[in-house]
């Protein structure tokens, strides 16, 4: 995979865009060839979107060039011609963007909105009947990789699936017959699977018309797997820019080692506890969630009858994709919902049908941390009056003692005691986490539902996270339901693992048993869905070595 | 459940439309209980006011007795209630005349008033507020931000007294302001009542000129009034989507931006109807004052004089008559509204 | 686009607090800054043109049309501020139940809120004077009427979508009781539309009630009030007698104005609070 | 954008085909009277409470008994000579010598429908009359003390015949009255129904008269439409068609007149009628008529029951004010209960001048030294009432009177006064039957029903109902001197003006014309 020597399609010689303050791109320098793949990795705030809108032409709203000028084979974007800057954008530079379905038109069916991108560029051949363009629009579809495109073209974009509208977002980037595509972060918050067949697709297709790629991401694994060359970006400049088989084996630079390391990390599974003849903490039979939804004459099962159960101290992993109704399992144990069938027992109690009054004394020894850690945050509180609300159920205190607890907790989530009279909306996403989980754990309870504390996480935040559940959970002797998708934190936390799919566990058992030999294939395409940075490396003592 | 089943089965269209015509019975008998008992609560004896200064003790109680007010509540209620049925919203003692008539004689002043009000408002407001945020922060963006403002501050009754004033009495630029017509022509044979347009009709120029001069001040009043909060909400929601990711996506795809607009425009119109259909309820309760002024002699004016006169029978007719237009026009804009946006699912 | 607005808007703000001002001027200080007594009739002063004695005119009584403004002052934000309270104080519990407790009381509340909401304005509110007698209070009721629905209907639509917010389950697993949820957790975050509201009622409840005043369902004269100074003049406007409605018509006018440029400032300070909270 | 462009381009255009055209207010043809007034009439119906537009509408569609004659007044409108009756429908009549029966031999008039006028027709409004007991039922029983519907006789098929239980000086006066209208019975029995055996439904909406017009449209509200009977029997009206516009505002009534779009307007203000005098193309006529226009006390509320409060705030009313900055000097105080054009009016005993002091000693003297506080109501639209009542409320205040002013719509108000409820309130009013012991009779005796002020004092009631059947005119002049130097010292109410009559035209309209019941006769009009 060397580099091609021809002349590069896009260059940007030192590009420098800012908002007014501090440049977001600091004199970045970079070259796209012809036919390559580059990616381009860094964490949130790097300043890779905007790089991607840049090159594009269209910053957001008071975003300005300040210096340096971007280059389309050899000419500054700002001198093309009103013809040839009409062609520019979608023409030959389009962009793949994050969140595929806010990039849809949600009122306009999506063959129409193809269809408008070909009519823009006069594709195929300027021709701009119905009927042609349909045809074009649905043969679009067909080769990012849509089953039925004819019926799929009348769809609206709420009616597909995150994977789905991806590809009609790739669909149309190819739709203006481009030389160059922007995918910045095109698979963020797609499942690992669908991830997969995505990425799958876009490369091959632009391998196929001979289009370079820019490729922006925040996953290693992904470059790794589909890139030619990579550049890394930290604060809006360019830390390395290197070929990516050489920047494997040998970052250049100390942040690039450090991303590198903190990807790498494989921490050694958890052994099985040792089982003891206590009673399981929770047990649950046949959960079952229905939602009723109005239009649809079949309910949605989102939990359909699971059984399991977690011992003290003991911590399960509940593994899905998104929709597998992991999360509304977990609200259905906390009775945050109404389970439609099943019981639920807490600690040798029938919890299931408990009024919530009589429930509310129980809360104190189960606990939940939450999925967003913002939003599950009051934001017109403060972090003290947060901590020190479950506080209440255990029993009641002085205003000193709720105060020394409060410090407490805050300390064992190695938060500054300052953070005690903000508000949430001005902690960091890593703070944010970290206050949730003191909270869940202010009431010193027995058992903690942990929903996907991981996501949405840069790599090393993640770790941290992860590093301090795994402490308190030793410390406290705690009982869990985790929560997640990332099997990387399930490695590292779960004694045992249940495999969710469309509502029902297909296999549940102890962590080694399932990621080294998975009954079903469902599981076996999960684990593979991981885009592992050493996967195809001969390097084999790496796992765990991180740890 | 196979009704369930069937129920699911029908087009989304008829779902829509039965959902609604359903809900629209349960919803006109609360108004005419809700009416009924309102207006019982309203001082002054009809059949003494009837009667006049010549009734006896014994006519009045006659006449109370003729009219049902001697019955109970109840019993009246359901009186009433079968005569609404059968069509028969009483007599006005005002007018000598089926009160039915009486509301259909007028309802068209009314409605042709501010029908055309609300196809300028709407119109105007969407125009002032695309272009505003088409052209941000350009003068027209200033200018039209400041108007959004001031219009909502302005008394309507006040804005008609000024265009009288002006255009009628200082330049005499504006047909005179009392009815819908000039009152030497003869009105065109009634088929729609709406003059502008029977006129046409008729073929009968002169009136057709005189009645659609006659429209434009009241029209204007409206307009100048309500274009600003159509502005905007318009604006507020239009200059959302215009930020939405999938315009910027659009515009990354080479979209040329008129039909950028056009599609950002569709996406707003499910708010743009709410507002309309919100504002031709509103007008027809709001327009009094301004039939009052331009003495257009509609619907408003009979509510005003039916309350004036404690004219029971009208002013529940009246209150029928309205509330059956407003849950009309609601429920117009509910199915628009559905089938504009497919992301609702009935 | 923050920026942009914020630009914009701040002399629209300055405007706003200087209109706000005077109004309060006159409203401490009328005894002193009216000339005249602004309900005492002198016929035989009718109709003067501005002059410099009068320095807006007379109305057709001889009544000076300035004092009567300045005077209006007070009634006209008497009657705004005591309905936009009274509305506040009724219909915020009842938005934050009705939106937090969806049973079938719930929705007739909704239906009757319809159904009040939907009624004519002017003839809903000449038939409550009717009732009620030709008093502040019963201008204040006729505006409550239709302020009560529409801050519950604000702060319910915040409560529905604040009920489902994760922060709220998670109050509920620390314990928090229904009580606590709906008027701790829920209501400090519903109150913002509520605010940018309360400064536009305002507004409109001075629109209203000169409107009301207009068709003679308002306070009773020689009560000077606005709209009824308007209305007093509207007969006259055609004839070219044009200062006795234009110049109350212009301090509703600017009141509302400057209610509504506060409230627009309170808009975007909720504007740029929200955006603070949502970064992550 | 070329929707939007398209948007502005046809407004444009719109505007530009109607704007020059507008100002352009067609004339009406010489035989049709545009009219504008403030109301429409509520009913045609002759039992109907007779409103000022009812009684305007009576005077055109329906024909009565017999008339006075006319004479001019200063300003050339034709008014009444109450000295001298004359036939209408009744070509001649007889009256016993006793005054205790009249006998009525009609006259060969047709109806709108082509119908003769025979006893049939007149005998048949008299039933109906009697039967339905309202208006009709009230001059016969009440005023005449007619007890029993055999007075009314058929003598042959041109004579009636009505004879009464005793004497009364009303007899021939009564049938004036355009509230005893003869009705086509022939015409109206088409109409009948089970339910409705008179036909009240019908005659509400409809006329079948022998009068000069009849109602072709009738759009209470908006409009009602007059046209010719020719075959009237006193010869075809010179007018074919009038066309009563209802514009409420009067202000809009002067402007439509000023532009031309109207040939009348009527009840205007008097600062408009000051106006419109000068104006020119625009003619104004004036009548002292009949109006009476006063402040009722309730003489039973408090601190209205001594005779020195009410007195005194008649001392307190600024009469020169009121006349000069409210009436533009259309008006004239009333100085007595009659109305200053009816025989035996008199204002010797009027004694009420502005004066503070005094009236501020009697409020002292009733022991109000301080003053009270009290309840003016007047009714929603009217300016004139609202006016005066500010300015009462300034001049009341001054003794200390604290007048709270309470606009009410007209049923309110005709309610709480009727049960005696308010303190007080405005009244507008006027008695038709120019008769001193009549007009008398209806306000001031405690008996009658239209006594709304309570006012009660024996002497005074003694002497109307005398008055009522004596037939000595010149002792019944003489009594009913008394009758008023009496009430005029009780002072049962707030003595304010009489408004006159007034109506505007254009200049090319003649033969104005003013009765009692103050509504305009179009047969009387011309056009040139």
């Amino acid at each position: 995979m060397s580099a091609s020597p021809e002349a590069p399609v896009i260059a940007l010689e030192g590009l420098t865009v800012g908002f007014g303050g501090a440049p977001v791109l600091d004199g970045i320098d970079l070259e796209l060839r012809p036919r390559e793949i580059f990616g381009v990795v860094g964490e949130t705030g790097a300043g890779k979107s905007v790089l991607a809108r840049a090159i594009l032409g269209q910053l957001p709203p008071g975003g300005r060039i300040e210096a340096g000028r971007i280059l389309l084979e050899g000419r500054p974007i700002d001198a093309l011609d009103a013809p040839q800057a009409a062609r520019y954008r979608g023409g030959r530079v389009a962009l793949i963007g994050t969140n595929a379905k806010a990039l849809l038109d949600p009122v306009a069916r999506v063959g129409d909105q193809i269809g408008r991108v070909l009519r823009a560029h006069g594709k195929p051949d300027g021709r701009t009947d119905r009927r042609s363009v349909r045809d074009r629009a649905v043969a679009l579809m067909r080769e990012v990789g849509i089953n039925d495109p004819e019926r799929r073209a009348r769809a609206y974009p709420h009616e597909l699936s995150g994977g789905m509208a991806q590809r009609i977002v790739i669909a149309m980037a190819l739709a203006g017959e481009p030389e160059v595509l922007l995918a910045d972060d095109a698979t963020l918050g797609l499942d690992a699977t669908v991830q997969a067949q995505v990425l799958e697709r876009l490369v091959e297709r632009s391998r196929e018309r001979g289009l370079s790629v820019l490729l922006i991401t925040h996953d290693l694994g992904i470059v790794r797997h589909y890139c030619d060359r990579l550049a890394v970006m930290r604060g809006g400049r360019l830390v390395e820019v290197s070929e990516v088989s050489r920047f494997m084996a040998h970052p250049a630079d100390g942040y690039s080692r450090d991303l590198l390391a903190a990807a790498r990390a494989r921490p050694a599974l958890q052994p099985p506890r040792k089982s003891d003849d206590r009673p399981p903490i929770v047990d649950v039979r046949d959960l079952t969630m229905h939602f009723q939804v109005p239009g649809s004459p079949q309910p949605i099962r989102a939990v359909d009858g699971i059984s399991f159960s977690v011992a003290p101290g003991e911590t399960l992993a509940l593994v899905g994709e998104s929709g597998s109704g992991k999360t509304t399992a977990g609200q259905c144990l906390l009775r945050l919902l109404d389970n439609t069938d099943g019981r639920i027992v807490f600690d040798g109690r029938d919890i299931t049908d408990m009024k919530e009054a009589a429930f509310r004394p129980l809360r104190r020894h189960m606990q939940m941390v939450f999925q967003e850690p913002y939003v599950a945050l009051n934001p017109r509180r403060r972090v003290r009056d947060l901590l020190a609300e479950p506080l209440a159920l255990v029993e009641p205190m002085t205003g000193a003692e709720r105060g020394r607890r409060v410090a407490e907790l805050l300390a064992a989530v190695n938060l500054d005691a300052a953070v005690a009279d903000i508000r949430p909306g001005e902690l960091t996403a890593g703070e944010q986490k970290r206050v949730g989980i003191a909270r869940a754990l202010a009431t010193k309870p027995r058992f903690v539902v942990f929903d996907e504390p991981t996501t949405a996480l840069d790599i090393r935040v993640r770790a941290q996270i992860i590093d301090l559940i795994r402490g308190l959970q030793s410390s406290m002797n705690l009982a869990a339901l985790f929560i997640t998708h990332d099997l990387n934190s399930v490695r590292s936390l779960a004694h045992r693992v249940a495999v969710m799919h469309l509502g029902k566990i297909l296999e549940q058992g102890e962590t080694r048993a399932i990621f080294e030999s998975p009954r079903e294939d469902y599981t076996r395409k999960l684990l593979a869905a991981e885009l592992p940075i050493d996967a195809e490396t001969s390097e084999p003592a790496s796992a765990g070595s991180a740890a | 459940m196979p009704i369930r089943e069937f129920w699911r089965r029908q087009p989304r269209l008829l779902r829509i439309l039965a959902v609604r015509l359903a809900l629209i019975v349960p919803q006109m008998f609360g108004v005419t209980l809700v009416a009924f008992l309102l207006i019982r609560l309203l001082p002054g004896d009809p059949a003494r006011l009837i009667l006049g200064n010549f009734a006896t003790d014994e006519s009045i109680a006659l006449y109370r007795q003729k009219l049902g007010l001697d019955k109970d509540v109840w019993t009246q209620f359901a009186i009433y209630l079968d005569n609404v049925l059968h069509g028969d919203l009483g007599t006005s003692p005002f007018t000598s005349k089926p009160i039915i008539e009486d509301l259909a004689d007028r309802a068209p002043a009314t409605l042709e008033l501010i029908l055309y009000a609300v196809i300028f408002t709407v119109g105007l407001g969407i125009l002032i507020a695309v272009v505003s945020v088409v052209r941000r922060g350009s003068a027209f963006d200033w200018g039209a931000r400041a108007y959004g403002f001031a219009a909502g501050a302005i008394p309507d009754f006040w804005v008609a007294l000024l265009l009288v004033f002006f255009l009628y009495t200082v330049l005499g630029w504006a047909p005179a302001p009392f009815g819908r017509m000039d009152l030497m022509l003869a009105p065109p044979p009634r088929i729609t009542g709406f003059l502008t347009i029977d006129a046409l009709f008729a073929g009968d120029w002169e009136a057709f000129r005189s009645a659609a001069g006659r429209l434009i001040l009241p029209v204007a009043t409206i307009t100048i009034v309500n274009a600003g909060a159509v502005t905007k909400m318009t604006h507020s929601v239009f200059s959302e989507i215009w930020d939405a990711p999938f315009v910027a996506h659009m515009r990354a795809c080479g979209v040329p931006e008129r039909q950028i607009i056009r599609a950002a425009l569709r996406n707003s119109l499910p708010p743009i109807i709410s507002v309309s259909s919100f504002i031709l309820g509103f007008l027809l309760g709001a327009a009094v004052l301004v039939e009052t002024i331009f003495s257009w002699g509609g619907l408003g004016q009979y509510a005003v004089q039916a309350v004036i006169n404690s004219d029971y029978a009208a002013l529940q007719g009246f209150v029928l008559v309205a509330s059956a237009f407003i849950l009309i026009v609601y429920s117009i804009a509910d199915i628009l509204y559905e089938i504009v946006d497919p992301r609702i699912r009935t | 686009m923050a920026r942009r607005s914020s630009s914009l808007l701040r002399p629209g703000l300055l405007i706003g607090l200087a209109l706000l001002a005077v109004q309060f001027v006159a409203i401490v200080f009328a005894p002193w800054i009216a000339p005249f007594s602004p309900i005492e009739a002198n016929p035989l002063d009718s109709l003067q043109p501005p002059n410099l004695v009068h320095w807006l005119g007379t109305d057709e009584l001889g009544m000076d049309i300035f004092s009567r403004i300045v005077f209006a002052t007070r009634v006209n934000l008497l009657i705004g501020f005591a309905a936009v309270a009274l509305s506040l104080a009724i219909g915020v519990p009842v938005g934050v139940l009705v939106g937090y407790y969806r049973g079938l009381g719930g929705a007739l509340v909704m239906r009757f809120f319809d159904f009040i909401q939907s009624f004519p304005v002017f003839v809903l509110g000449m038939a409550l004077v009717a009732v009620l007698g030709q008093e502040i209070w019963s201008v204040v009721i006729v505006l409550c009427m239709l302020f009560v629905p529409m801050f519950a209907r604000i702060v319910r639509a915040e409560v529905l979508s604040l009920r489902e917010r994760p922060f709220i389950a998670a109050a509920r697993c620390s314990g928090a009781n229904d009580f606590a949820i709906m008027f701790r957790h829920i209501l400090p975050n519903a109150m913002t539309p509520v605010i940018v509201q309360v400064s536009v009622s305002i507004g409109m409840a001075i629109l209203l009630t000169a409107g009301l005043s207009f068709i003679g369902a308002g306070v009773r004269l020689p009560s000077p009030e606005w709209g009824l100074m308007v209305s007093s003049g509207a007969q006259q406007m055609i004839l070219g007698i044009w200062w006795v409605a234009l110049f109350p018509g212009l301090a509703i006018v600017f009141s509302v104005l400057s209610f509504a440029l506060l409230s627009d400032e309170a808009q975007r300070l909720a504007d740029t609070a929200r955006r603070k909270e949502g970064a992550r | 954008m070329s929707k939007l462009r398209m948007l502005a381009l046809s407004s444009a255009l719109l505007a530009g085909t109607l704007l020059p055209l507008l100002p352009a207010a067609a004339q009406s043809p010489s035989e049709t009277l545009i009219v504008a007034g403030p109301r429409t009439p509520e009913s045609l119906e002759l039992e109907y409470p007779s409103t000022e537009a009812v009684q305007e509408a009576r005077k055109n569609v329906y024909e009565r008994l017999l008339a006075y004659e006319m004479k001019p007044n200063e300003d050339g409108v034709m008014v009444e000579n109450f000295d001298k009756l004359t036939g209408a429908l009744a070509k001649s009549w007889e009256v016993s010598p006793d005054r205790t029966s009249i006998t009525f031999h009609l006259t060969d008039a047709k109806s709108h429908a082509g119908n003769t006028l025979s006893a049939d027709d007149v005998m048949w409004t008299f039933e109906r009359g009697w039967t339905l007991k309202g208006t009709f039922y009230w001059y016969m029983h009440q005023m005449l003390k007619i007890q029993d519907f055999s007075a009314f006789q058929k003598v042959d098929d041109h004579t009636v015949k009505v004879t009464l239980p005793g004497p009364s000086p009303l007899i021939e006066r009564l049938w004036v009255n355009s509230d005893l209208g003869i009705i086509d019975a022939t015409e109206a029995k088409k109409h009948l129904t089970d339910e409705d055996p008179w036909g009240t439904k019908w005659l509400s909406t409809n006329t079948a008269s022998f009068s000069p017009y009849k109602v072709t449209t009738f759009t209470p509200g908006r409009e009602i439409v007059y046209e010719a009977n020719e075959a009237y029997y006193r010869g075809a009206p010179t007018l074919k068609k009038i066309i009563f516009r209802e514009i409420p505002t009067s202000a809009n009534r002067v402007a439509a007149l000023q532009a031309g779009s109207i040939d009348v307007a009527e009840w205007l203000l008097p600062r408009e009628l000051n106006l419109l005098e000068k104006a020119p193309g625009v003619k104004v006529w004036k009548v002292f008529g009949n109006y009476i226009h006063r402040v009722d006390l309730t003489n039973t509320i408090e601190p209205f029951t001594d005779k020195r409060v009410r007195q005194a705030l008649n001392y307190l009313v600024p009469r020169d004010q009121i006349e000069k900055s409210v009436y533009y000097g259309t008006a004239r105080p009333t100085k007595s209960p009659v109305s200053e054009i009816y025989p035996g009016f008199t204002d010797a005993f009027f004694k009420y001048s502005e004066d503070v002091e005094k009236a501020k000693a009697l409020l002292a003297e009733a022991g109000y030294a301080n003053g009270f506080k009290t309840e003016l109501g007047y009714r929603t639209g009217d300016e004139i009432e609202e006016q005066i009542a500010i300015i009462l409320k300034t001049s009341f205040a001054r003794a200390g009177v604290d007048l709270q002013l309470s606009k009410l719509p007209s049923s309110t108000l005709v309610e709480r006064y009727t049960s005696g409820k308010i303190p007080a309130y405005f009244l507008r009013d006027m008695a038709i039957v120019p008769d001193a012991a009549y007009v008398t009779n209806l306000w001031l005796n405690s008996q009658s029903l239209v006594d709304f002020s309570r006012y009660k004092n024996p002497a005074v009631d003694t002497l109307i109902d005398k008055n009522l059947t004596a037939t000595d005119e010149a002792a019944r002049l003489a009594d009913m001197k008394k009758v008023q130097e009496m009430v005029v010292d009780d002072a049962p109410w707030v003595f304010l003006f009489n408004p006159g009559y007034q109506l505007a035209t254009r200049a090319n309209v003649s033969g104005t014309s003013w009765y009692t019941p103050n509504g305009n006769a179009w047969f009387d009009y011309k056009k040139n």
